[in-house]
């Protein structure tokens, strides 16, 4: 009864398949190496979850069976619609804090989300990242946006268009892609014609992405391909082969292999987990390591763990040191964590170089 | 006058129930229902409001699909309809909800006489997909009527309220959509007892046949739809208040086929079967949640390897039933009733 | 017994999903080159019994379940049905069963896989077309198109594309004018006169049955009740008043003469 | 750019995603014609054929060809197994049910290969080369262009077939009436599994081809759907409509996805379904049924 | 009894008083009128300008060879086929337009010539279904299953399982699914849904096809007794010429879509163009001997 439980729907099956399980594997070795470290003001983590194969009615499902069974105190959600449809529920419950695998500029609503946060930034702010980075490589350069047609997809696109314009990029064309779409043929004609120095690619995982980047070079664009998060995973690009080369993307934590100096979790990680660890790996750390936090300034100050307490805890931390997870420290004043870094991937090494240095719109 | 065995009049033997054991099996599963909360969990209460939404629906895809023999495909599309009539309407009137739950069925209804249109010209499965059609449209509108439905983003809907209640938690649900759910499904049932019901059978057993009787096949056809779109509606609006949220990925297309499956598994056109069939298709994933975590006993990692397995039973299960049993959980129940029917005399 | 029959049902019983019984030790023998005719009421289990040897009955949901069937020599329980039309036995469905959106032609061409393996060569439809001149008119139309009669015709003629050397025939004169039921006896007569076919019909109407057959069975409630060479069974009174139709003497009784009472049949005490 | 010669590059282009329509629909057209069974686990077997050639070359790393091969047989091995083991027992039951089956061996056939290969999206190794085509000024890209000659050569041949070959008759003769059939000597379950066979095949080397356009996820079975739009429009039990329906969704498609933007070109798709039906309810080619008194 | 016969148009009016003696339920028997149809698939002349009348309470015969358009003609009269020409009147009025369902309500019925009972539901359902147009209950009634709908459903149980079940002798079958029914059976149930139709005009489309001759006897003893007690007008199309020539009071001949002769059952029988295009030897004495002159020179 003295524990700290985290329990999660998560996506292990369906088309998000791949985060839920890296993202399962995050928070199972965080509760490890917390609970061997004598765990939160010595009460142990235990973290329980259920697959929910990225439907929300089996996320609620998994929410409400486990919330029969535990004492819930963090929950990691797995999709923006169930963040949207447990809301009420969190709301009227009061006594857990939540955060996802969404990181939907929706969400980023301290108002009407109180207890719920995501770990990085919201989409809009991923975008704004990319911006901000073209910004200042190519003052005034034209930009195609790439979107799936999905809640997912289009979340940032009134968001980007209104910080582009800020930054003096123009926006030369907006494209939508169906979500079931396979050839992207007609799209790229669309992007040839506009011939943009940057294409930003948001609500997709991997596809189009690597046809829209072959076919553009065998037209002989120069354009230069972007994405965010979902799509940065060096892992599944190396399988693309060459035309994957020059991607580049916005990326909230640092790839698991980076050896910077200042990043001693890294390290940790890398020792309990010698073989390869996906970026929703990282975020799943992440994510445990701020539930923790929250938890432990919580006990700290002597109050008792319910949502209110818990977010309040969450919003005091400033200028965290992350372990190098991030390679900055952050501050979460509101819902999100707007920092990030721009990568660009490197066939030949199948990894992801740094682009940039860490780029926060906290400032 | 004495017909067949032991009913003496004919008043008797048009009855729901006409037999003694029935009518006490009856009234035992209403107390049980009745008393159900007293014994249920919060995730139980859970199950047991969206089991009834699901057999509202069901029940009426059943009167469209089992009865009329018209293939949809687009129940969780009709849902959505009722969904967002009640979402609108919560936001933007006072309208007591039992009143929104009525007009978000009743367009329902009328979006169905729509998408009914082309059943006048296609049958079987050709319907089938014209109603794929109309959800997917649907779910266009759903996306881009900003002004309405609000976009991606969806509306929030505010908790229903009964006699100064908020129904927030489940139990109050509970006791509000299993009554309404009752009353759909008897509704259902007494169709089937009259002239409409006889003539959506006719038109499934044979249309042509059935206008020369004297049934109009533009009539019947559009009210089945308008019928079946009406529970949906309803059945939506009570998913609306349930999750309280609705936005254009709260009804996909698989939610859709899941419907379909339940009628089928069931036991089309039979009345038992849509709500069987329902019930079965809701638990059935969230047992294998508890066998998966029974597995987890033995293999700590069960839920990571064995997650794919979830996918391959649940199909496994419609192919099996299918094939084992192709007229469903009803006929089945049948026959345990025939089995038992004289025991314990005779066996 | 000396005589080569070609056919041979022994005792047999079919029961439809493992719950109706419909045969109850039904058995009959078609010598080989003659045709039989099997009579019966409503639902005394004519069809079934043609279904039963041509291995149809699976399709929907019945089993042989005693008793065996020899054709041409040999057990027919193994052979799949497609395999028995292709060892020549045809069996004309009842309700014509013709492929409604096939044209006429193509649902002869469907008949020629009957001849597949069996090293005979077809013989082109001009057989059919002249026996059947209006299918030849229709010949590229739509089958389920035609008229009940029409359709019958076609049935038949995809038998004759087969050239098999037992026809089971079921009700061949449903729904066909008097004119053409006589023609297509004609051709039956003369398919088994001039082809040395055998065959096994299974018919209502009893007196055009007898002109054609040289051996008749009755049923009743699966089980034969009667059975002999056609001439005995014309003169049993039985016969005469219940598949004939004739009261007393020779003459016809009228179906005017309301009848109030059922007399019983002798074969069912 | 020339407004024309970009006209004519989206349309090309449509050509060429509509080809691969055409071929995934012709797997739908071969089930059904035989079977009447609408087989929506096509979708799915595409994917299967998708992921066969991913172990075959990637995997194991056999030459290309080779996997193709290989990836094809197993399509048509997989098609065999089904509609031994599962369609066959139900013959002669409503054909909503079977049609509900195959959405269960979908739902099977994703699971095994979640199983067997993850979750995650992964992209075929290269195979069909890089250069840009270009018929005179206009740009095509090379792997539609590929796509579109096999679909075409493919579904030609098909129509070649039936239109020759007596088969043709013994399959629509078997979907018409299975007893008859059975009568007039036709083998029956052998009709069945040569459709579900080559039907099954068709779908895998569809998959291969789609994979290596759009790369390869357990997802990518919703492909399916589109193409079954693809079979009502042109009939469901016509070869050449599902080329001439492929050919022409994909091209609208193509319209409506650059003049409208993509978020119209579902809705058009299945805008000209719903009219289709309500102009010619079986479809450009289908057959109409037969309704008599 | 003999009824009328004549080739002229009636007004209906004649045998009321007698159909209502009886307790004809619905009114008066019916007149029909057919004048100058033609009918036409494609290149195929289904019909082409038949005229013929049916005079009310009588027993009319349509007879033809295969496809001479008899149920093409019966599909115009019950408004399922739309003739290109002509019109067809009922009662003196109009009808050639009118939808079947109104049709069905002003007193039409008629079985099929391959059965077209509804597979999946009882006897006695298929029997009630006979009455739909008669019935008002309405969508909201049917739901709760309350005053109209149940009283209505009630008269109706009383009224098919007192004049129809009965009537037909088909007591011990009214709960059996009709798809487990033998043929003839089956045929019994679909007169007995016409009847439910309380029919002031019945069509029968080969009412004793594939019956043997037991069976045709009491078929034939039922159709003569709906028309002997309830005056209602019969129009049956049936090749069986034992039955049609003892039991019609008139006959009406098709050949190739044109009317060849038309009377009362002996002149038909007498027709030189009759007994060629249709009739053929008639006698199975006779048939027996072409049968074997035939084969033999084949
Ligand atoms: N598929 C089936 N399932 C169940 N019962 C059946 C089936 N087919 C026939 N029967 C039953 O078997 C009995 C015999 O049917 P069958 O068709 O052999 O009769 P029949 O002698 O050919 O009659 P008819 O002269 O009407 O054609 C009938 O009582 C019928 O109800
Ligand atoms: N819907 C249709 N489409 C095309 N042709 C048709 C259609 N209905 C009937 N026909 C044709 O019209 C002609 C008359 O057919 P009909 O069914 O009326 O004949 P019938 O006199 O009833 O014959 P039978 O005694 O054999 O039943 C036939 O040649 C038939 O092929
Ligand atoms: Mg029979
Ligand atoms: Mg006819």
């Amino acid at each position: 009864a003295d524990e700290i439980v985290i329990a999660g729907s998560l996506p292990l099956t369906g088309m998000f398949g791949f985060a839920g399980v890296g993202v399962e594997a995050g928070i199972q070795d965080y509760v490890k190496m917390i609970n061997e470290e004598g765990g939160i003001a010595g009460r142990q983590l235990r973290f329980v979850y259920e697959d929910t194969a990225y439907k929300v009615d089996a996320s609620v499902a998994a929410f409400n069976k486990l919330n029969s069974q535990e004492e819930i105190h963090f929950y990691y959600g797995d999709s923006t619609g169930f963040a949207k449809t447990i809301n009420p529920e969190l709301n009227r419950m009061g006594s857990i804090l939540m955060a996802g695998t969404s990181y939907a500029s929706e969400l980023n609503d301290p108002a009407t989300y109180p207890f719920q946060f995501m770990a990085g930034p919201d989409y809009t702010e991923m975008t704004g990242i990319l911006l901000e980075y073209i910004a200042k490589e190519k003052p005034g350069a034209k930009i195609v946006l790439v979107n799936s047609d999905t809640e997912f997809g289009r979340d940032p696109i009134a968001g980007t268009k209104a910080r582009a314009q800020e930054l003096g990029l123009e926006i030369v064309e907006e494209i939508i892609t169906p979500p079931t779409a396979v050839d992207v043929s007609t799209e790229v004609l669309k992007l040839r014609r506009a011939r943009p120095d940057y294409a930003i690619f948001h609500g997709y995982l991997l596809a189009p992405i690597p046809e829209f980047m072959s076919q553009a070079k065998q037209l002989g664009l120069d354009t230069k391909f972007m994405g965010t998060f979902w799509s940065m995973d060096p892992g599944s690009w190396a399988k693309v082969g060459d035309v994957a080369n020059g991607y580049m993307g916005v990326m909230p934590y640092r790839y698991a292999d980076d050896e910077a100096d200042d990043a001693p979790m890294l390290d940790r990680i890398r020792q309990m987990r010698p073989d390869y660890r996906s970026t929703p790996y990282m975020q799943g750390f992440l994510t445990a390591m701020l539930f923790s936090e929250a938890a432990k300034r919580t006990l700290e100050a002597g109050k008792e763990l319910n949502g209110e307490n818990l977010k309040a805890a969450l919003n005091t931390i400033k200028d965290f040191d992350t372990g190098g997870i991030i390679g900055k420290p952050i501050t979460i004043s509101g819902n999100s964590i707007p920092v990030g870094r721009i990568y660009t991937y490197n066939a030949a090494t199948q990894k992801m170089d740094p682009a940039s240095d860490w780029i926060s719109l906290q400032e | 006058m004495l017909i067949g065995t032991a009913k003496h009049s004919y008043r008797a033997d048009e009855a729901l129930l006409t037999t003694s054991p029935q009518r006490l099996w009856m009234a035992i599963l209403l107390i049980a229902l009745a008393l159900a909360p007293l014994a249920l969990d919060n995730y139980w209460l859970y199950l047991a409001c969206l089991v009834s939404i699901n057999v509202a629906s069901a029940t009426g895809l059943n009167i469209l699909t089992g009865f009329t023999g018209l293939v949809s495909i687009g129940q969780a599309a009709f849902m959505a309809v009722g969904a967002y009539t009640v979402a609108v309407l919560e936001a933007r009137t006072g309208l007591p909800f039992l009143v929104n739950l009525v007009v978000g069925g009743a367009v329902a209804a009328c979006v169905g006489l729509v998408v009914g249109l082309p059943s006048l010209r296609v049958k079987g499965l050709y319907l089938a997909i014209a109603t794929i059609a109309a959800s997917f449209i649907l779910h266009f509108v759903f996306v881009n009527w900003q002004s309405v439905t609000n976009g991606n983003s969806g509306i929030n809907v505010t908790p229903a309220s009964l006699f100064g209640v908020e129904l927030t938690d489940y139990v109050h649900l509970y006791y509000v959509f299993v009554p309404i759910t009752a009353l759909m499904v008897l509704g259902a049932a007494n169709l089937f007892r009259t002239r409409i019901g006889r003539a959506f059978i006719a038109i499934r057993d044979r249309d042509i046949s059935a206008e020369v009787l004297g049934i109009s096949l533009l009539r019947y056809k559009l009210l089945s739809f308008a019928v079946s779109s009406f529970y949906a509606g309803v059945a939506g609006g009570m998913w609306a208040y349930f999750f309280r949220v609705v936005t254009p990925e709260s009804f996909p297309f698989i939610y859709s086929i899941f419907f379909l499956a339940a009628i089928i598994v069931g036991g089309m056109g039979t009345i038992l079967g849509g709500v069987v069939g329902a019930v079965f298709m809701t638990l059935v994933p969230e047992l294998l949640r508890f066998a998966v975590e029974w597995l987890t006993t033995i293999f700590p990692n069960a839920v990571t390897a064995l997650s794919p397995i979830r996918t391959i039973v649940f199909g496994a299960l419609i192919i099996g039933f299918l094939i084992a049993e192709p007229k469903g959980l009803a006929e089945i129940i049948q026959r345990i009733r025939r089995f038992f029917h004289l025991w314990p005399f005779r066996k | 017994m000396a005589v080569d029959t070609i056919l041979d049902i022994n005792n047999i019983e079919v029961v439809y999903n493992k719950t109706i019984q419909v045969l109850r030790g039904l058995s009959l023998a078609v010598e080989r080159g003659k045709i039989v005719t099997l009579l019966g009421s409503n639902g005394a289990g004519k069809s079934t019994t043609l279904k039963a040897v041509s291995n149809l009955l699976t399709l929907e949901n019945g089993a042989v379940t005693a008793g065996s069937i020899r054709f041409d020599g040999g057990d027919t329980a193994r052979l799949a049905p497609h395999a028995l039309v292709r060892r020549g036995l045809f069996h004309v469905m009842e309700g014509r069963r013709i492929f409604e959106d096939l044209t006429v032609e193509e649902n002869l061409t469907a008949a020629t896989f009957a001849l597949s393996g069996r090293g005979v060569k077809p013989k082109g439809f001009d057989l059919v077309y002249q026996y059947f001149p209006r299918l030849h008119e229709r010949r590229n139309g739509l089958a389920g198109y035609l008229s009940g009669g029409e359709q019958q015709m076609l049935a038949i003629g995809r038998a004759l594309i087969a050239q098999p050397s037992l026809i089971l025939l079921d009700e061949p004169s449903l729904g066909l004018s008097p004119l053409l039921v006589e023609e297509i006896f004609t051709i039956i007569a003369s398919i088994n006169r001039d082809l040395g076919v055998s065959m096994l019909l299974v018919e209502q109407n009893a007196s055009i049955a007898f002109a054609v057959a040289h051996y008749g069975y009755i049923m009743e409630h699966g089980k034969i009740v009667l059975d002999g060479p056609t001439e005995r069974l014309t003169a049993d009174e039985d016969v005469r008043e219940f598949y004939l139709g004739m009261s007393g003497g020779e003459n016809h009784k009228s179906y005017r003469e309301i009848k109030h009472y059922k007399r019983r049949k002798r074969w069912l005490s | 750019m020339s407004d024309l010669l970009f006209f004519t590059e989206v349309t090309l282009a449509g050509l060429g995603a509509g080809a691969l329509l055409s071929l995934t629909a012709l797997a739908f057209v071969l089930i059904y014609k035989a079977t009447r069974v609408i087989n929506l686990a096509v979708g799915e077997i595409v994917m299967l054929g998708a992921y066969l050639f991913f172990a075959f070359a990637a995997g194991l790393g056999l030459p290309a060809w080779v996997a193709i091969v290989l990836s094809i047989a197993g399509g048509g091995l997989v098609g065999a197994i089904l509609e031994r083991g599962l369609i066959r027992p139900m013959l002669g039951e409503n054909p909503i049910s079977v049609f509900m089956v195959t959405i269960g061996i979908g739902s099977v056939v994703v699971g095994l290969v979640e199983l067997l290969w993850g979750t995650e999206p992964r992209a075929l190794p290269a195979f069909l080369g890089n250069q840009p085509i270009f018929l005179g000024e206009a740009y095509v890209s090379r792997k539609i262009a590929i796509a579109f000659l096999v679909s075409a050569v493919v579904i030609a041949g098909f129509v070649l077939l039936f239109r020759f070959w007596r088969g043709g008759v013994a399959l629509r003769a078997t979907a018409s009436d299975q007893a008859a059939a059975y009568s007039c000597g036709i083998n029956v379950p052998g009709v069945f599994s040569v459709a579900w066979i080559i039907g099954c095949a068709t779908a895998a080397g569809a998959g291969i081809l789609l994979g290596s356009i759009g790369g390869i996820s357990p997802a990518m079975g919703v492909f399916g759907l589109s193409a079954l739009v693809v079979v009502i429009v042109g009939g469901l039990d016509s070869i050449a409509g599902a080329l001439i329906g492929g050919l022409l969704i994909g091209v609208f498609e193509a319209w409506a996805g650059t003049y409208l933007g993509g978020e119209y070109k579902i809705v058009t798709t299945f805008g000209i379904l719903i009219a289709m039906l309500m102009i010619r309810p079986y479809g450009l080619f289908g057959t109409t049924e037969i309704e008599r008194l | 009894m003999s009824a009328p016969v004549s080739l002229k148009p009636h007004r209906g009016a004649a045998t009321q008083a007698e159909a209502a003696r009886k307790g004809a339920p619905s009114g008066a028997a019916a007149s029909l009128e057919v004048e100058g149809v033609s009918l036409s698939f494609g290149g195929v002349k289904a019909l082409r300008d038949v005229s013929f009348s049916v005079a009310p309470g009588s027993i009319t015969a349509l007879i033809g060879p295969n496809g001479a358009g008899k149920t093409s003609m019966f599909n115009c009269i019950s408004g399922f086929y739309k003739p290109q020409q002509g019109t067809i009147r009922y009662n003196g009025e109009d009808i050639t337009r009118m939808h079947p369902p109104h049709r069905a309500r002003i007193g039409f019925a008629r079985t099929f010539q391959n059965i077209a009972l509804f597979r999946g539901m009882t006897v006695l359902d298929n029997i009630k279904l006979g009455r739909h147009a008669h019935l008002k209950t309405n969508i909201l009634d049917a739901f709760a299953y309350w005053g109209r709908a149940a009283r209505e459903e009630m008269e109706l149980r009383r009224d098919v399982e007192e004049r129809i079940i009965d009537f037909l002798e088909i007591n011990h079958i009214r709960n059996m699914p009709v798809a487990a029914l033998s043929y003839g059976l089956q045929k019994r149930v679909e007169l007995a849904r016409a009847l439910a139709m309380h029919p002031r005009i019945l069509l029968l489309d080969e009412p004793v096809a594939g019956m043997n001759r037991e069976e045709t006897e009491d078929m034939a003893r039922f159709i003569l007794d709906v028309k002997e007690e309830w005056g209602t007008t019969i129009l049956m199309v049936e090749h069986d010429m034992g039955m049609v020539m003892d039991i019609s009071d008139h006959v009406v001949v098709l050949n190739f879509g044109e009317v060849i002769a038309s009377g009362l059952p002996h002149e038909v029988q007498g027709n030189a163009q009759v007994a060629e295009a249709y009739l053929g030897a008639g006698e199975p004495a006779a048939i027996k001997e072409k049968i074997h002159k035939r084969a033999s020179v084949a």
